[in-house]
């Protein structure tokens, strides 16, 4: 600690403390527009100048870096300390007249005209004023350096690379939020951040959590949005946290688990509902995909569970689209087989919770399934709408001048045979389940099939419908196609069931179909060396021959037709046995 | 001669990968669709272990037609093992050629396990092919 | 092998761009066509420093100059000096009209009253070839310290030389070392500033071209002293010959060992990068320096805690000018004792009690002899500017001499008695800056100069801080008005009080002391200023907005005979009358130019 | 008594004999161990004398040359009943060989070319086609008939061992030899029927001395457009060599001399069919997985049906080349 005189007051604080921040703890105001405490003074707006004297000798600093040092005396208010500061404001204010905080500083320091005018006066409201601080938090803090200054002298401005948006821009927005005038503007990039992009309704924050029935219920890091995990700077969290209970090192890691058997089960994804501008999903204002409508049904939800429209009202008649994407020559060919009851649910709770009308527009209507058939007819008990025939369009339409506009869904009624237009407040639609984007990755990492729909391809559709062509991996639920919960469960005990039978076997018996080097007559020409995917053959350098390992070789042959001294032999399937089943299948 | 043309009952030798079109086949035969029944099937593990000797030596034996069926590429169970069968099948197509073979003889196809449909409408077109080509009748030595 | 003669052709900057090269080729090829190859050497030389009358060539053993020299002159000075003997006259140094040429280049006033310490080697030597330098002796200072010395020693002599930077702060090198020397850390850096931005000094340029491996032996001593191991020369990229020896002298010294492990055999290990600056006046400042070696831009940053301790990437640096390590290897070989011998004061007990040793100045303006000179401190302003300048141009009358580059002050003529000392300059507003030295006479109005130093300071400021920005774009609008006759003597206070404010309030030096100038000239010339504010004239005519051009009717008539060169020349078309007849300007049209005067034969325009 | 060898040619071009001369002392061994009963080549022989021997009188017949002509035929089955062991002698008795090449041709399109369409032909002689049985004032001639498709002596006669080789190594022979020597003079057994003599089981590449590397090949060059590297694997460089495909036994002699493998000593002991088996092998490390860039790949072999069969079409799977079909209109 060391003691320091700050205008007659003794004032102690830690040695190295800035003599500004030391005033503030002995309640004195400097004024300054460029100190910021997240970032390293920069000291250049000079308004933070005060005298310092050490012995005789008097000298003016600025309070926010110059470090109190023992003995020392300051004075923040002397003669020379205010016109100093008079004339740095006059500077600033002709500059800028119109920036609120420079007008402030100007009216505290008792500026009222500047005895001069800047030929580079801006006198726009938000305009830059230089204060650096929105590079050095880019670069201290955030740790990007996106942002810098260009040019020199009176010419000086922030600017991004090339004066283009930046690739290292991690688009957080610190720049704009320590921006004193405003002058920084995020313009929204509608970077796509994963597939809960497009129907989360809450506020996207670094630190979240993902749903509100989220289990465990504790925040989470997105670390494609935090400024620690992206640049290692900011960590302002962590400061704030009592409990210390942040950790950024936790990052999401690479695990590997050794496994016997695999249940794929990686599910569905919807189908992209912007490809059909018909419906004008993401276009207009209503238009929900039913995975939203349920977000927006659900009581943790955004609206707490009350169906509104986006401008708050509630809708005054509701329309439900079945088949979008399924059972579409187009799109998918397949029905989705759950959308009939869930959009029957829709139009259940919709009428409960407002008077809407509620209309259903089908192709058939697939009550398949225990009490479905009953819950079928008690909606249309309950007045619903039920409409048979393909939707053709969506699109605004107007009442009257001034009235909100509706919502007109275009549609042929194969029923009455005649072409219809119902205007509604808000439309759902139901999206085809399709298997997930990257479902061709999986099928390769585990050697399975898909099927023309691209779900994943069970063994045999009757005898093996959760097992896959490969030993040991299994699959369930939507991933195998679209289906209910009840079903997916049914699917996933079996799945599990078959798993637990092999894990009670205890052992499991490999095939003996492996390729073998016969050593005596492989003369190492190393032609088979490339071939195999598996790695599993190898070049022996003091035997000059090559080697299978047993244990990597599947069996594929592919290195026994190769070899160009049939010194491989694949077992189970030699050229003796297939030149005998051959002769064996030609001789009648 | 007419009469000779109706007996013709092409022999055609079909080396099936074990993981997509021989079970293709099987799904073929489950789905009830109709396949050639002039193929004679050899099951292989991976189209890949489709020696060109064996191609040569069913020609030989009086084979009119070998048709070699692989997964798709890219989706080899053995991950690139068709990529050697699409080699050396283009290279017997000209070796055969040079034999005096019609090279239409000999035919690839990736048939995925799920294409019981291909396998059933590719056969019958190779069947088709065949009988146009007629029999091999390779010259007596 | 040994020739009988040697020509010295300086190959300097100034004389290379003179065509000094092709002097030498056109040697060379005569040489040969003599047959005089075996007998005869043309040697490459650094900077002579007297600029001015480049080409250069000193012939030596005998020490005969020759100046201005042209391709076409070769064969007949072969000829005549080296068949047969006889200098060639009409190639060397006349003082003056009617006064017999000077022969010997040490007779020459320009040279001697010169003292040579860190220039010493200058002219003397090749400075691509490191041998040359071993052969004057160098490097026996570095191997002096090496194996004579401890680090403290060095340090020691060093602090006992008095020894001040020559950069232009004076700041004793011998208290930088030894709190350098003081900080730990395991990781510290020596930094040579060849940043040399005022326009029109060169001498570390030229201190560079002629003898490089003074400053890097300068270099060694210094990082033995302070126990650094690693060395960068921030040089500007403008300075390509410079920058070439510099790089041919570093390898060479690697090759020798003198850079790298095991100097001397001993344990010292020392290398240097060689860092190209972008050109950046504010580079020169040290933290500015530091940031742009580091890879950041050029930006000066607070110095409440001193580079010595926190400089080049945290680490513990010591930056010295190019002259102040060049002093260093001569201080070590002849002593403290030696160098406190020359100049001014005292510095037995206080560092900053006197100025020791030569300093270098760039000798420029209206002086006769241009060029630049090393002088012994104590040297009065008047000695260098009469004695060595050889005086004023034309025989007008000397207004005042700028010091210190572009940030220096104006000293005026009362004052030229003032000796060449570092507190004494201060004292008077100005200061030794990097050595400029501008001497300027009665044409020269000091508002116009005042306005021009500024201009540059403020074109060459950062940025970054308010009152260097603002301020001296603030105050040069004030000048431009003054100059243009809008001014008011409300502005002159304005201009001071400003001036006053950014010396005190900016962040460097650079704003610190750019407002010099302007300080000196309202101190020592508010009278001029006032003629401008008050009667909006400009006594030297040099501020043409405030010029009012006119013909003399009868002399453009009569003698000139309405020569029409005058209409001519007019941008403006303000020039009426017919030929043969009298002119006439139309002041209402005249932009004042200038070019009217500029070309009349007769002296028949006049500015009132 | 001494044992009765007898060596014949039959279609070839005499090479192997040249061979069995080239062990130089050695054949003074040969000549005062064996009684040579039968040698056109070197000595005076008839028919006669052969057909008058016993059957199993010769104790070796060396037997070379492809069978091309009836007498080729009937001499081989003539040698066979004579000898206890017969020996096809040489890549053309066991695998066609060069002769075996015709096989890509028929007879009559050979006797056009060689009577009728050769421009070496004078006009005079143009067309005039040999017969087998001619008509004289002295009585009826005969030459022998031209076979349709040259044969391998196994396919004609049981063979009881094989010597490959264009022509087989004279340090071969002085090997197989010393072993006939030591068998029949020590009465050791025989080795099994069908072995191959003279020749190693490995391929080519046991004996080849260069750096061989995981291969990957994107082009073939002809011998002119490259030179070798000459401590690199041939194929390594993209330089067509049967040697993968070939059975060990001349100590590499063409490699070493830095040309590829011509292929020479047939293919090794479990291959059926030299050619396609290198089809296989090469198109394994095609370097390319685009069919049309295979294809133009393949296209910078040449002749590769002449190339991979070269001395191997007599024993081949196909053994010869079908004729063209005429295309029905």
């Amino acid at each position: 600690m060391v003691t320091v005189n700050i205008d007659g007051k003794n004032v102690e604080v830690l040695e190295e403390t800035s003599i500004l921040k030391a005033a503030e703890s002995a309640g004195i105001w400097i004024p300054t527009l460029c100190y910021s405490e997240l970032f390293e003074p920069y000291g250049v707006c000079r308004l933070c100048t005060v005298e310092v004297i050490r012995g005789k000798r008097s000298r003016l600093v600025t309070s926010c870096n110059y470090p109190v040092r023992e003995g020392l005396t300051v004075l923040t208010n002397s003669d020379k300390v205010k016109w100093i500061r008079k004339l740095i404001m006059e500077l600033t204010y002709s500059r800028w007249p119109n920036v609120p905080v420079v007008k402030d500083m100007a009216a505290a320091l008792g500026v009222s005209e500047p005895r001069f005018k800047s030929l580079e006066q801006d006198l726009a409201p938000d305009a830059c004023i230089l204060c650096g601080n929105c590079v050095n938090i880019c670069r201290d803090v955030v740790k990007a350096s996106v942002l810098s200054f260009e040019g020199i002298g009176i010419g000086r401005k922030v600017v991004l690379p090339y004066n283009e948006q930046s690739e290292t821009c991690i688009v957080c927005g610190a720049c704009a939020q320590v921006c004193p005038t405003g002058h920084i503007k995020i313009k929204s990039l509608e970077k796509e951040r994963g597939a809960l992009q497009d129907w989360y309704l809450g506020p996207k924050t670094a630190i979240n959590i993902p749903t509100l029935q989220a289990v465990p219920r504790v925040p989470i890091i997105d670390e494609k949005s935090c400024i620690k995990m992206q640049t290692g700077g900011c960590g302002v969290c962590s400061t704030y946290c009592e409990p210390e209970a942040i950790n950024y090192e936790a990052k999401d890691e690479e695990i590997e688990i050794e496994v016997g058997q695999i249940l794929i089960t990686t599910g569905y994804q919807t189908i992209d509902l912007k490809q059909m501008s018909q419906y004008g999903y993401g276009r207009l204002d209503d238009v929900y995909s039913s995975l939203e409508f349920e977000h927006m049904l659900n009581s943790t939800g955004p609206t707490g569970g009350t169906i509104l429209c986006k401008d708050g009202s509630e809708p005054r008649a509701v329309g439900i689209v079945h088949c979008i994407g399924s059972r579409d020559e187009n799109f998918h060919k397949y029905c989705s087989r759950v959308c009939c009851m869930y959009a029957l649910k829709f139009a259940h709770l919709v009428k409960d919770r407002t008077p809407a009308e509620v209309y259903q527009f089908y192709i058939d209507m697939r009550a398949f399934g225990k009490g479905y058939e009953e819950f079928y007819k008690r909606l249309l008990d309950e007045g619903v709408n039920m409409i048979r025939g393909k939707v053709a369009e969506i699109s605004e339409g107007y009442l009257n001048n001034g009235d909100k506009p509706y919502l007109n869904i275009k549609c042929e009624d194969t029923l009455i045979g005649k072409f219809r237009e119902i205007p509604v407040d808000m439309v759902i639609l139901c999206p085809a389940i399709e298997p997930q984007f990257d479902a061709s990755n999986i099928k390769k990492i585990f050697s399975i099939s898909q099927s023309p729909d691209k779900f994943f391809l069970e063994r045999h559709p009757k005898l093996d419908p959760v097992s896959t062509m490969t030993d040991g991996v299994f699959i369930a639920g939507c991933a195998q196609g679209p289906k209910d919960i009840p079903d997916s469960v049914a699917q996933a005990s079996a799945a599990a069931a078959r798993i637990l039978s092999l894990i009670s076997l205890g052992e499991v018996a490999v095939d003996p179909i492996k390729a073998e080097v016969m050593d005596e007559y492989c003369s190492g020409c190393r032609m088979c060396n490339s071939l195999c995917p598996y790695s599993a053959i190898s070049f022996q350098e003091e035997k000059k021959i090559s080697y299978i390992n047993d244990m990597l070789c599947k069996g594929c042959g592919t290195c026994v037709s190769a070899c160009p001294a049939s010194a491989i032999i694949g077992k189970g399937f030699t050229d003796k046995q297939i030149l005998a089943e051959l002769e064996g299948i030609l001789s009648v | 001669m007419e009469q000779e043309e109706k007996e013709f009952n092409p022999k055609i030798v079909a080396f099936l990968c074990n993981w997509c079109t021989y079970t293709g086949a099987d799904l073929a035969g489950v789905s009830r669709l109709k396949s050639s029944p002039c193929v004679r099937i050899i099951r292989v593990m991976c189209s890949g272990r489709v020696d060109p000797s064996f191609v040569i030596k069913a020609f030989k034996q009086g084979a009119d037609g070998v048709f070699i069926g692989g997964c798709h590429i890219g989706d080899c169970h053995y991950s690139e093992g068709n990529y050697k069968t699409l080699r050396r099948v283009e290279f017997m197509k000209i070796f055969l050629e040079e034999f005096g073979i019609d090279p239409r003889r000999l035919r690839l196809e990736w048939i995925s396990a799920s294409e019981g449909d291909k396998y059933a409408a590719t056969t019958l077109d190779f069947e088709k092919q065949i009988r146009e080509l007629g029999p091999i009748q390779l010259v007596e030595v | 092998m040994a020739y009988r003669t040697y020509l010295m052709v300086c190959a300097g900057t100034g004389c290379v761009a003179n065509q000094s090269m092709k002097i030498k080729e056109a040697f060379e090829k005569e040489l040969e066509k003599r047959k005089l190859q075996n007998e005869v050497s043309v040697v490459t030389t650094g900077c002579n420093g007297f600029c001015g009358v480049g080409p250069i060539m000193v012939v030596q053993p005998d020490g005969i100059f020759y100046q201005l020299l042209k391709v076409s002159d070769i064969p007949l000075l072969v000829e005549e000096h080296l068949i047969k003997g006889r200098p060639v006259k009409k190639f060397m140094y006349i003082p003056g009209e009617k006064e017999p040429p000077i022969p010997k280049m040490r007779d020459i006033d320009f040279f001697k009253k010169q003292m040579l310490i860190a220039l010493r080697n200058r002219g003397l030597i090749d400075p691509e070839k490191i041998e040359e330098y071993i052969a004057r002796g160098g490097y026996s200072a570095l191997a002096k310290a090496l194996t004579e010395m401890t680090p403290d020693g060095v340090l020691d002599e060093i602090k006992k030389s008095g020894l001040r930077g020559r950069g232009g702060g004076g700041f004793p090198t011998g208290v930088k070392w030894e709190t350098m020397r003081k900080v730990p850390g395991d990781k510290r850096y020596v930094i040579c500033n060849a940043d040399e931005g005022d326009p029109g000094a060169f001498m570390d340029r030229s201190i560079i071209e002629s003898d490089p491996h003074a400053v890097i032996e300068g270099m060694l001593i210094g990082a033995y002293a302070m126990g650094s191991s690693d060395g960068y020369v921030y040089i500007r990229n403008e300075y390509p010959i410079a920058l070439e020896r510099l790089k041919k002298a570093t390898g060479q010294a690697r090759e020798f060992g003198l850079l790298g492990e095991n100097i001397f055999g001993t344990d010292f290990k020392f290398d240097i990068k060689i860092t190209r600056g972008a050109g950046a006046f504010v580079c020169g400042e040290s933290t500015a320096l530091m940031a742009s070696i580091e890879g950041r831009p050029g930006e000066p940053r607070a110095k409440y805690i001193h580079t010595v301790e926190k400089g080049l990437y945290d680490s513990p640096t010591c930056l010295n000018n190019v002259e102040t390590w060049a002093n260093v290897p001569q201080i070590i070989l002849k002593g403290a004792k030696w160098f406190t011998s020359i100049g001014t004061g005292d510095v037995t007990h206080d560092p900053w009690g006197g100025s020791k040793g030569t300093k270098v100045f760039s000798l420029t303006g209206k002086v006769v002899n241009t060029g630049l000179v090393e002088v012994p401190m104590g040297i009065t302003l008047k000695e260098i500017i009469f004695d060595i300048g050889g005086g004023i141009k034309d025989g007008k009358r000397i207004k005042t001499v700028q010091t210190g580059g572009p940030s220096g002050g104006f000293i005026p003529e009362s004052m030229l008695d003032l000796p060449v000392d570092y507190d004494e300059l201060t004292k008077v507003g100005s200061m030794m800056g990097s050595g400029g030295m501008i001497v300027a006479d009665e044409d020269n109005c000091v508002v116009d100069m005042a306005k021009y130093f500024l201009t540059f300071t403020q074109e060459e400021s950062c940025g970054k801080c308010t009152p260097c920005r603002e301020g001296t774009k603030r105050m040069l609008d004030i000048l431009e008005n003054i100059t243009v006759g809008k001014g008011t003597e409300e502005d002159l206070e304005l201009l001071e009080e400003l001036s006053n404010m950014v010396v005190e309030s900016s962040l460097c030096a650079l704003g610190g002391s750019a407002p010099n100038p302007v300080l000196t000239s309202l101190k020592y010339f508010r009278d001029e200023y006032l003629v401008h504010v008050r009667d909006k004239k400009c006594p030297a005519h040099a501020c043409r907005q405030l010029n009012v051009y006119t013909i003399e009717e009868e002399k453009c008539a009569t003698v000139g005979h309405g020569c029409d060169m005058c209409k001519k020349s007019c941008p403006d078309y303000a020039i009426m009358g017919e030929p043969k007849k009298a002119h006439y300007i139309d002041q209402m049209k005249c932009h004042k130019c200038g070019a009217c005067f500029d070309v009349c034969n007769f002296k028949a325009i006049k500015i009132e | 008594m001494k044992p009765k060898l007898a060596l014949y040619w039959a279609s070839s071009c005499g090479g192997c004999e040249i061979a069995v001369v080239d062990t130089e002392l050695k054949i003074l061994d040969i000549a005062g161990f064996f009684d040579i009963v039968f040698w056109p080549c070197l000595m005076d022989f008839k028919y006669k004398d052969v057909e008058a021997m016993e059957d199993g009188e010769i104790t070796l017949c060396l037997f070379n040359g492809a069978i091309r002509t009836s007498e080729n035929e009937y001499m081989a089955k003539l040698l066979r009943a004579k000898s206890k062991v017969l020996v096809a002698f040489g890549s053309c008795a066991s695998e066609g060989c060069i002769p075996a090449l015709a096989n890509f041709y028929d007879k009559q399109s050979i006797l056009d070319f060689v009577y009728k369409d050769s421009q070496s032909l004078e006009e005079n002689s143009r067309g005039v086609y040999p017969e087998t049985k001619t008509h004289m004032p002295e009585g009826e001639i005969d030459i022998p008939e031209f076979w349709n498709t040259v044969k391998t002596l196994d396919q004609v006669v049981d063979v009881d061992y094989y010597v490959p080789g264009c022509p087989p190594q004279s340090f071969q022979i002085v090997k197989v030899v010393e072993a006939v020597i030591d068998i029949l003079k020590n009465g050791k057994p025989l080795p099994p029927t069908g072995t191959v003599l003279g020749a190693g089981d490995k391929t080519c590449c046991d004996e080849c001395p260069r750096e061989r590397k995981e291969k990957k090949i994107k082009k073939f060059y002809r011998p002119q457009e490259i030179i070798p590297d000459p401590n690199e694997c041939l194929l390594d460089q993209g330089l067509m060599c049967m040697g993968p495909a070939t059975r060990s036994g001349c100590d590499a002699l063409c490699v070493k001399a830095n040309i590829g493998c011509r292929g020479c000593y047939g293919p090794p002991v479990n291959v059926m069919d030299q050619g396609t088996k290198m089809v296989s092998a090469l198109s394994s490390v095609i370097d390319s997985t685009d069919q049309k860039e295979v294809r133009e790949i393949i296209k910078t072999i040449a002749d590769p049906l002449g190339t991979f069969y070269r001395f191997s079409m007599g024993a081949s799977l196909m053994r010869r080349v079908q004729p063209k079909k005429v295309e029905k209109e």
